[in-house]
């Protein structure tokens, strides 16, 4: 039975201090929590089917950022600009995050009950490969059209790739103003279109399966349910809705960081999802939001708070910096004691 | 509908199915019974494609299926193929409403975004599934809300509607229930089988397991009755008979006790009173009962019916409840520690699982409890805290043991996991009798070990019993083998002590009262 | 007992190593250099990969927490060097300094690894990453006064890097080392490497040893045999802890410099992979795993650095160092998964 | 020296403390010099990993009217977007760097000035200083990540050209990335392994040169050790790498004093009888910029300069320094990107 999960109201009480302690003004960090939902929310979102398939939370979301990276850089290196580059970058990103998904998925089969550990590792494995493709390949065996993006050695992508020709083609339509608050309509009801996406495919027959499995593997394959089929499916699900996210965070940001992008998204997201009251087996599209809007608006006014009270800004660094790690720590200790008392009552119902 | 053509099947060196054969009409309600270990559910689990079957082996003989040979691989093959079954455990997703357990896999979908989404992604038709749900239900006479959350229902209400949602299967063409009725009412049991009929009549076959005699016979067109693996006869409608099904079930033997029974002393040595034990899947409820001094206590019932429940509650390995009296002293059992230097100790019934540690040596795990928990076998340094194991004593004992209980292995340093299961049933015991219990619980003793072996372990535990002055509390679902043991033999029903008989009794009488069912009342 | 069979990461890891040894000796690269310095790294990095040991044998996993213990150690180090004990003396201080804390931190590191059975690994990860920003609040307040361990221009709070030459930097490396046939030889440092894996292998002997073996291999056996689990494992975590702990102390003085804030973070990755490397699987490990894994995998690592930079194509022999060390991980995980779904 | 209190208030953006010690102090000395007038930022501790947070950090800055001017000494990479967010709000915003690492020409096009060391000229600077130390080799250790930054990777070509110009040999080096994977632990144990290999192979007349800050911890115990040549760090200071390597024993009270620092480093120099091997800048760069960018900033707010120039930054730049710094266009036709290079000091 949903026990009070008290994880977000501490980040709320956390964040309402440190804000109150930030000095910052209300608008300021509003229209920031409004920019991060756009830039992070779908990354968050992406950890949900996995969760409610059993699988833990997917680290591994980071292989669906780089399959992003690689459609930018692609599109850079053809130079399209706007709409078709667009296409270009979430074709090309759909097509290897359901690739590399497939390839998750099965790796995952094999690593049942070490779900979580296998996608940290996957996402290290996966992160070297990217290196080598992009800092090796590129100007070796791949010859790039556009040689403004080489470094001048001729072997390797420069580590900064301004995307000019996207920045401000989807962020900014329909903006709205009220006072100081800049609201990006469109984006946030794109957000808001992927949440209810993954609110309709748990509804889905397929849904149906992914909670089936996450309950148990044992009574999916009584149902008889192609268990390793669907968590692949779960897997490429996430993978790609990872992919489509880091697509908006890039084109947020303007410019990409062509190495080290990627990094720590997972991290954060999952972060981001557990403060927002989920736990590693269950999770819901409001957790998702709840825990975007929390995390992030503690992380926001946290070094500007750390800096007042502690008279150093520092000491406000390391405080953020253990509140991400601390909440996945934490949430995993909490719910694993959760299941414990979940398996013995089921076990006990029978014979009365 | 089902043929079986000889079907066999080994787990090791354990014949669990010996040329068993049976066939099962459309329309059919096909009974199923045979004592605890005959083979029912290794039956059921070949025709329903469980992967256990698989990666044991697969089985020999021939599973013809609408007059095609079949080999299911997985219970999605079966299910695809029409074979429905109704487990033991519930199979069912507690966070979903009735409706949706009963849809599930084989949800109503709105056809028109189908043909965009696929099957998997298309739109649900709840309100359809929401009608075709509660129509199920009224047909199996059961007035449920198809809305309400399935963690939160009954008992017996989950069993409706793990039932249901087999009904639900578009082209269900044969329906295996394994003891479906076994957690219900007789009232429920009632309206199901009505429920069950029904379905047959439109000319499903189904294939019926269970303990309750008196079910079957009223209920089913033909029952099967399996003994030791074997097929031992099979009747229709016009020859059953509760009387002709036990006699079938016993079979013709004559069973000799090896030992005269032994008069009960006047002290009791352990007394349980209202002791209930939470062990997961077989449950013992408010037991009352004294175990004396010197004597060899048997207890039987059908598998979950809680015989083996008794040990771990003693040992504090499940949680229990209730008083024991252990010499005339409360006992409070929370540890096993506590327990062993009371002198009280258990063989469990899962030997790989809890019993041993198979990477280890035969030598370590006969000392092993011994040393961690009596301070035998050890050899002192003068650091505090740290003390190594005699090896010297250690193998003198396992030596000592291997001989004296005839074990077969090559070295007192072979892997465990290398002996066969009476071997390692044998290092076991050896492990027990290194620590001299006064009290020992044995549960399953012979469990899944061949004949041969059988007769050596239970002549050690007369022995051990003989030579040591031993109690020993033996549950076993061998019936045979307790009465040729014990001085006198609890059955257990539903988790509740049942009934004490003598060994002597008549088979047919512990049979029934495994079924809950006293000599008089047929 | 003895079944170390050669799986694929080691075949991999060896014919790696053997195609560079060969290598090198194309390119005249100095193998006596090569040697020495191999026999260094062994035990530095050998002592880290050792506390792995006791929790994989307890059933716990790999002990991705590693930082845990290279803290305790670290902590150690620092007041050893705010004494300004010096030499061997100094080093042995550090490693008796640091054991308190080892196990303080270790049992409550046990006591939440205990909280999560079955997900002791992820939870270790996430633990050993969470303590890190903690420990950093600490270094820059930490009330240490030798000024040689402060900041220079600020001169409060923890330098990020400290010296130890005129401490105990390669008081260890340097006892007893000789030169056999242009090798130098550490026979201090491999005595004490020996030393240390003769201990844990006498612990494994003992009672208390045969008690975590069991809880490894079958939590019911033990339980049922009075063993009190969560003890036994809680222990196994604080061995781990300390062994860390004095790893890092031999690390750092054969490195010369102490390292505090985010260095030790990824320290767990590289020794998980140096033990899978060995043929570590689970709670099948040895302490020759560790000696065998520690060597193959850091002389990999020593040999490949200047082969590729004569090669000139140094990124490829970087990155797929990387990938070797997250490949080998990733292959033991899913071995390991793939067995035992076959046994369910 | 008590300033007014004036009515707006600049920005200073560095690392944190464990990052880089030398902006962060020198930010400090700025705020203390002008008490009330500074609000002093750091950026996340794993910049790299946490773009997010220091585009937020620095916007934060932007929301803050009285904020009229943002200073910001980094040294990393990958701030841009955050300049050009703050400067798509607030246009009227004077941004300073000194220096981000990012992309020179994109920098220009959105940045009111860009100080750095002189990336290009210390690529012919330092090996002239190495020969003059007596340097017959030029060894350059760096890593992929570095390399892929088109500032360094030029820096190590112009090396290369003047070494071969003055007749040295040039050695790019590959160590372990700390940027990917394990840190910089590896990076630096390979260091403590291949220095004394390169140095028993070229000789002690060898000069040794690393990219990355850590390294120089490494180098100059080495040097200490091997007595080779290390005419200067990748950031010239005399607190990096110096304090650990040389074990310096700085007190509280001559904490920043960089005269007694650097006097100090001759004496244990010459102890190890390195005297006229090491070398650097005599006043940490890191903590040199954003004294000098913020009076920059301040005179510009206060229109006292109008015209940013080599011949208006040069007094200004002697004044806080205390030694002549040479200031030089990073490209002939831009007006906001300046180079510096200072005298240098050997010890």
């Amino acid at each position: 039975m949903p026990q009070f999960n008290w994880v977000p109201l501490v980040f709320a009480v956390f964040s309402a201090t440190a804000f109150y302690f930030s000095e910052m003004s209300a608008a300021f960090v509003t229209n920031e929590v409004i920019t991060r939902f756009i830039r992070d929310g779908v990354m968050v979102l992406a950890l949900i089917i996995p969760i409610n398939a059993g699988m833990g939370v997917n680290f591994s979301i980071i292989v669906g950022a780089l399959c992003a990276q690689v459609g930018l850089i692609l599109a850079v290196d053809y130079r399209l600009g706007a709409v078709s580059g667009l296409l270009l970058i979430s074709t090309v990103g759909i097509l290897l995050s359901i690739f590399s998904g497939v390839i998750i998925g099965i790796c995952l089969n094999r690593a049942k009950r070490r779900e979580m550990i296998t996608t940290i590792i996957i996402g290290f494995l996966a992160t070297s490969i990217y290196q080598l493709i992009f800092m090796v390949g590129y100007g070796t065996v791949i010859q790039p059209t556009n040689q403004e993006m080489m470094l001048s050695r001729g072997i390797g992508i420069r580590n900064m790739v301004d995307l000019e020709m996207f920045r401000n083609v989807i962020d900014t339509l329909w903006l709205f103003r009220i006072e100081s608050i800049e609201i990006p309509v469109l984006m946030i009801l794109c957000v808001f279109g992927f949440a209810l996406m993954i609110k309709y495919i748990m509804k889905t027959r397929l849904g149906k399966q992914f909670m089936v499995i996450g309950e148990s593997l044992e009574k999916a394959e009584a149902l008889g349910i192609h268990v390793g089929r669907v968590r692949i499916k779960a897997i490429v699900a996430s993978t790609l809705i990872a992919c489509l996210g880091h697509i908006f965070y890039i084109l947020n940001i303007g410019m990409l960081d062509v190495y080290t992008a990627q990094m720590n998204t997972d991290i954060f997201s999952c972060a981001a999802l557990l403060a927002g009251g989920a736990t590693v087996l269950k999770a819901d599209v409001r957790h998702a939001f709840l825990g975007i809007v929390l995390f992030h608006s503690l992380f926001i006014v946290s070094p500007q708070a750390g800096q007042n009270v502690f008279g150093n800004p520092a000491l406000g660094e390391y405080f953020r910096s253990f509140v991400a790690y601390g909440t996945i720590a934490f949430a995993l200790i909490i719910s694993s004691k959760n299941q414990e008392k979940l398996s013995i009552k089921e076990k006990t119902v029978k014979v009365t | 509908m089902l043929e079986l053509r000889n079907i066999s099947k080994t787990f090791g060196a354990f014949h669990a199915l010996k040329s068993v054969s049976l066939a099962i009409r459309p329309g059919e309600i096909h009974g199923l019974v045979g004592a605890n270990g005959s083979g029912k559910s290794t039956l059921l689990n070949i025709i329903s494609g469980q992967r256990i079957i698989h990666d044991t082996g697969g089985f020999r003989g021939e599973l013809l299926y609408e007059n095609e040979p079949r080999r299911f691989a997985s219970p999605g093959h079966a299910i695809g193929a029409g074979i429905g079954m109704v487990h033991q455990e519930f199979a069912l997703i507690p966070g979903l409403s009735v409706s949706e357990n009963i849809s599930l896999t084989g949800e109503k979908i709105i056809e028109f975004s189908r043909k965009f989404l696929g099957n998997d992604l298309a739109c649900i038709n709840r309100s359809a599934n929401k009608a075709n749900a509660s129509a199920i239900l009224r047909r199996m006479g059961i007035d449920l809300d198809p809305g309400l959350d399935t963690g939160n229902l009954s008992v017996s209400m989950k069993q409706f509607v793990e039932i249901a949602r087999e009904f639900n299967r578009d082209r269900l063409k044969l329906l295996l229930l394994d003891e479906p009725t076994a957690v219900l009412g007789t009232d429920d049991a009632a309206r199901l089988m009505d429920a069950v009929k029904g379905i047959a009549e439109h000319g499903t076959a189904v294939l019926y397991v269970s303990h309750r005699l008196e079910e079957i016979v009223s209920f089913c067109d033909r029952v099967t009755v399996l003994r030791n693996g074997e097929v031992a006869g099979s009747l229709d409608k016009k020859q059953n008979g509760i009387k002709a099904l036990s006699d079938l079930m016993v079979g013709e033997k004559v069973i000799k006790t090896n030992r005269t029974p032994m008069k009960a002393s006047e002290k009791p040595v352990i007394q349980f009173s209202s002791f209930s034990v939470e062990k997961p899947g077989d449950r013992l409820e408010s037991l009352d009962l004294a175990v004396f001094k010197g004597e060899i206590l048997g207890i039987t019932s059908l598998s979950g019916h809680g015989r083996t429940a008794i040990g771990p509650g003693i040992m504090g390995i499940c949680p229990s409840g209730g008083s024991v009296i252990l010499h005339g002293k409360a006992l409070h059992a929370n540890h096993p520690l506590k327990m062993i230097k009371k002198n009280i100790w258990m063989l469990p019934e899962d030997r790989r699982g809890e019993g041993l540690l198979a990477d280890h040596s035969i030598m370590e795990n006969m000392t092993f409890t011994a040393i961690q928990t009596q301070k035998k076998f050890i050899r002192k340094t003068p650091v505090p805290f740290i003390s190594f194991p005699d090896e010297k004593k250690c193998r003198a004992y396992a030596e000592s043991c291997i001989e004296a209980l005839d074990i077969n292995c090559r070295s007192v340093f072979q892997k465990v996991r290398e002996l066969s299961g009476g071997n390692q049933q044998k290092v076991c015991i050896a492990n027990a009798l290194s620590m001299t219990p006064d009290i020992l619980f044995v549960n399953d003793p012979t469990r899944g070990i061949d004949i041969a072996a059988k007769e050596s372990i239970l002549g050690l535990l007369v022995n051990a019993h003989a030579t040591h002055g031993m109690t020993l509390v033996i549950s076993s679902g061998e019936l045979e083998e307790l009465r040729r043991i014990c001085d006198r033999i609890v059955v257990l029903y539903r988790g509740r002590l049942f009934d004490v008989l003598s060994p002597d009794r008549n088979e047919k009488d512990f049979i029934l009262a495994c079924s809950g069912i006293r000599p008089g009342d047929s | 007992m003895k079944r170390v069979g050669v799986q694929i990461p080691q075949f991999f890891i060896i014919f790696f190593l053997i195609l560079m040894m060969f290598l090198a000796f194309r390119l005249e690269i100095p193998l006596n250099w090569i040697i020495s310095d191999a026999l260094v790294r062994l035990v530095m990095n050998g002592v880290l990969v050792l506390s792995l040991v006791p929790m994989l044998r307890a059933g716990i996993g790999i002990n991705f927490g590693l930082p845990v213990g290279v803290i305790a150690g670290l902590l150690g180090l620092c007041m050893s060097v705010n004494m300004s004990i010096k030499g061997l003396l100094g080093l042995s201080a550090g490693i008796l300094f640091s054991i308190p804390f080892a196990v303080a931190l270790g049992y409550g590191y046990a006591g939440i690894l205990n909280r999560v059975k079955g997900k002791e690994e992820i939870t270790a990860t996430f633990v050993g990453f969470s303590f890190i920003p903690l420990m950093n609040f600490f270094w820059s307040t930490a009330p240490f006064t030798n000024p040689a361990m402060l900041w220079p221009i600020g001169g409060k709070g923890m330098r990020p890097v400290i010296g130890l030459k005129s401490y105990f930097a390669k008081a260890l490396n340097q006892l007893w080392m000789v030169e056999i046939a242009g090798v130098r030889v550490p026979i201090g440092l491999l005595l004490f490497f020996g030393i240390l894996c003769l201990l844990l292998f006498l612990f494994f002997r003992t009672n208390f040893g045969r008690a975590l073996k069991a809880v490894g291999e079958n939590e019911q056996f033990a339980g049922l045999a009075g063993i009190n689990i969560s003890r036994v494992r809680a222990w196994a975590v604080i061995l781990s802890t300390v062994i860390g702990a004095i790893g890092i102390c031999v690390y750092a003085q054969s490195y010369g410099f102490i390292e505090l804030y985010d260095a030790p973070l990824m320290m767990a990755f590289p020794a998980a992979s140096a033990i899978l490397v060995g043929g570590s699987m689970g709670r099948h490990t040895h302490i020759i795993h560790v000696v065998i894994g520690t060597f193959l995998f850091q002389t990999t690592y020593l040999i490949s650095g200047p082969i590729a930079n004569e090669l000139m194509i140094p990124e490829v022999a970087e990155i797929f160092r990387l990938m070797i060390t997250n490949g080998i991980i990733l292959y033991a995980l899913l071995y390991e998964g793939g067995k035992s779904h076959a046994a369910v | 020296m008590r300033q007014p209190v004036k009515d707006y208030r600049i920005g200073i953006v560095t690392p944190t403390l464990s990052a880089s010690e030398d902006e962060f102090r020198g930010a400090v000395r700025v705020a203390k010099k002008y008490p009330g007038m500074i609000k002093h930022i750091s950026l996340p501790e794993n910049f790299q990993e946490e773009q997010e947070t220091a585009i937020t950090q620095i916007l934060s800055l932007g929301d803050q009217k009285d904020i009229k001017a943002i200073v910001i000494c980094a040294g990393f990479s990958g701030i841009l977007p955050a300049i050009q967010k703050v400067k798509a709000r607030r246009p009227d915003m004077i941004v300073i760097t000194a220096p981000i690492w990012d992309d020179p020409d994109m920098m220009a096009k959105y940045i009111d000035l860009c100080l750095d060391t002189d990336w290009i000229k210390r690529g012919i600077t330092i090996p002239e200083k190495a020969q003059r130390m007596g340097a017959k080799t030029f060894i350059h250790y760096s890593f992929p990540t570095h390399m892929a930054k088109e500032v360094l990777a030029k820096r190590r070509d112009i090396m290369k050209e003047t070494c071969e110009r003055l007749g040295m040999k040039f050695l790019a080096l590959n160590t372990p990335d700390p940027k990917t994977g394990a840190g910089s632990t590896p990076m630096l144990q390979f260091l403590q392994e291949d220095i004394p290999r390169q140095i028993a192979k070229y000789g002690r007349d060898t000069c040794i040169f690393g990219t990355n800050c850590p390294m120089q911890d490494v180098i100059i115990a080495k040097a200490l050790e091997l007595k080779f040549i290390m005419a200067e760090q990748c950031c010239p200071t005399p607190t990096q790498g110096y304090p650990a390597a040389m074990e310096l024993e700085i007190s509280e009270q001559d904490a920043g004093d960089f005269d007694k620092i650097n006097t100090m480093i001759r004496r244990k120099a010459a102890e190890a009888g390195c005297t006229g091997r090491l070398s650097t800048w005599p006043v940490p760069v890191g903590y040199f910029f954003p004294e000098f960018s913020t009076e920059v900033a301040m005179k510009l707010i206060e229109g006292e300069l109008t015209d940013i120039g080599i011949s208006s930054l040069s007094p200004m730049a002697k004044e806080v320094a205390g030694v002549d710094v040479y200031f030089e266009k990073m490209k002939p036709d831009l007006n906001n990107y300046y180079l510096i290079i200072m005298d240098s000091i050997i010890y």
